[in-house]
């Protein structure tokens, strides 16, 4: 496969990283995790006009590429939570199929290319009957009259309904940071301290995570609760500081995220 | 045009089969006659080549017992069904052909009436579809005709509607169907529409060549 | 259909010059491929009968080196230009500079081809980013369709590809297109993306040494 290392364009992530990791394929024992999670990451920085959906992919991967670097620093698997080892296979086989059925269709579209180019160079004949046979022809246009016309000129030039794609089932929890927060605000003050990972545990959606780290942020920054983490990658705590009888105060002003 | 002064012998050092096979792709797939003038320019060739790899081509195909022939009418040169099986292309065209406008060949024809001349890829843009095969169709009944063509890169061809069009409506000139003028087309038709048109005039020397000339 | 009990003999005494000569000339006013159940019908003979007159006609005209083809595509036989001469039909056709797609939309047009029919979501899932708008423009010109809604919650619209999706691809059928399985990344590229994306820390046994690391 042919990658154009200096004017690839980059649509989407797995493109980015299969390109990442298969520009090495020459001797691929030499192919460096943490290269590729470099590379990635640069690359991710250059592209300042993302848009917001594609731009969560990107980080997402990067997430996991990331996390799957750091294990490997680790020297050995003595700590290491054995669901959290789980997952992180799970989040990598996931990821290695999907690079896998992605290449797999960047490859055979590479046919569809040559079929097309091989098409495009052949012309249809397109001519039909010609004056010898237009008696034979029913006359399509009994019964238009210019009305009926100028009705469908009408109907072409009036403005599609957009079409409507329900995205309820894309990301079938849509909370909002806001709504992480009363929600997180109520259960902290309840539980005093806890750490982020139980916290967030029986969410498994990604974007569910997310949210309520944010929220957290959100409220740390409005000094409610206070954040520790004694290791790298180790388990945030989580310390309610906050007053008792805010449990159910939950409306105080959240600044928006822009990004 | 020098071609007067060629004999024969000069004459058939221009004819190459590649040039004779061009001829044969051009003319299986224009729309309309093509003009002797017209593929001795393409070919850089004097008519008279042009007329001479025609006779050849026609008496090849006659020769050979084909069921199309070709033959020169007025405008130019086409392929058409042989007269000899003219019984089972009859039945082709009665069998094949549906008998009503669909709604989507409506707006079409409706479309090209009211914005002619106007290109495929602008009635695309207004109608949302490809109306490649409509066209076609519209084309041969004879409602639709090649208009010359955009200015623009590409020089696509420009379809306007033809006298027999007016007839089946009964109307004399397209000044008769009703006013569009109050209607306010939504912004993305009318950007489709205003990112147009510099039409050459067909009369134009040296402007692009025109199956219609 | 008993034609499968015939055999060549009988099979050529189907095939006549009258008929070979009416297929020539029915396909010479076709505006779209014709389906060979259609031509059957019209000459009266088994399905097969006409594909061995399209083969003949196919290898005569080839042999024979005209600048015309006769194919299967879509479904159905057309006469085309031969790709030889395209070079001069392009210049003939001034608009025959035909719409490339994007490697983005070859890759969607691939993942529906194969996955057919395919809601948005799993095709965003393959490619990792959302083929919106790399959907409306395959919509708009025509490469896929609508077929139906999704049975689960929130009835997402299916795709399919279309007959001019074969057509632009220059092929009969969807089955022509070559088997998915012959695609799946070699043994090596697995390895490569094995080996880049482990998570054993590197003191693990039979792993290389990451000296970047």
């Amino acid at each position: 496969m042919s990658y154009d290392v200096s004017t690839a364009v980059f649509e989407g992530p797995f493109d980015l990283l299969l390109h990442l990791i298969l520009r090495e394929q020459v001797d691929i024992h030499e192919v460096s995790l943490s290269t590729i999670v470099d590379a990635y990451l640069t690359e991710i920085e250059k592209m300042q006009d993302l848009d917001l959906d594609i731009a969560t992919e990107f980080l997402l991967i990067a997430s996991t590429l990331v996390e799957l670097k750091s294990r490997r620093l680790l020297p050995g698997k003595e700590n290491i939570d054995l669901d959290e080892e789980f997952a992180l296979w799970e989040e990598r086989d996931l990821l290695l199929a999907r690079l896998l059925e992605c290449k797999t269709f960047k490859d055979v579209s590479l046919v569809f290319q040559q079929l097309a180019e091989l098409a495009d160079r052949a012309f249809p004949r397109t001519t039909g009957p010609d004056e010898r046979f237009s008696e034979l022809l029913p006359d399509l246009m009994e019964g238009v009259t210019p009305l009926k016309l100028h009705k469908a000129i009408l109907k072409a030039l009036a403005p599609k309904p957009e079409p409507h794609i329900d995205l309820f089932h894309v990301a079938p929890v849509r909370l909002s940071v806001s709504e992480a927060v009363s929600e997180l605000m109520d259960s902290l003050a309840d539980m005093k301290a806890i750490t982020f990972r139980n916290l967030t545990r029986g969410h498994e959606a990604r974007l569910e995570v997310v949210v309520r780290f944010l929220a957290i942020l959100e409220i740390y920054k409005q000094g409610f609760i206070e954040l520790s983490q004694d290791d790298r990658f180790g388990d945030i705590e989580i310390r309610w500081i906050g007053d008792e009888g805010f449990a159910t105060a939950n409306s105080f002003s959240i600044d928006d995220y822009e990004g | 045009m020098s071609d007067e002064l060629l004999n024969m012998n000069d004459d058939a050092s221009f004819i190459t089969p590649e040039i004779i096979r061009a001829m044969e792709g051009i003319l299986m797939v224009a729309i309309e006659p093509v003009p002797g003038e017209l593929l001795a320019q393409l070919f850089e060739v004097p008519v008279s080549i042009v007329e001479e790899m025609a006779a050849q081509l026609s008496a090849v195909y006659e020769e050979a017992g084909h069921g199309f022939q070709l033959v020169q009418v007025a405008g130019g040169y086409r392929f058409q069904s042989h007269p000899v099986v003219s019984a089972y292309v009859e039945r082709f065209v009665l069998d094949g052909q549906r008998a009503r406008l669909s709604a989507a060949a409506l707006e079409t024809l409706a479309i090209v009436a009211y914005k002619q001349p106007i290109s495929r890829l602008q009635i695309a843009s207004v109608r949302g579809v490809d109306p490649d095969a409509v066209l076609r169709t519209l084309h041969s009944r004879g409602y639709v005709e090649q208009r010359g063509h955009d200015d623009g890169p590409g020089q696509a061809v420009l379809w306007g509607t033809t006298q027999l069009f007016l007839e089946k409506l009964g109307i004399n000139s397209l000044g008769e169907l009703p006013p569009l003028a109050e209607f306010v087309p939504d912004a993305s038709v009318v950007e489709a529409l205003e990112n147009t048109l510099r039409i050459s005039p067909l009369d134009d020397a040296g402007s692009a060549p025109d199956q219609n000339l």
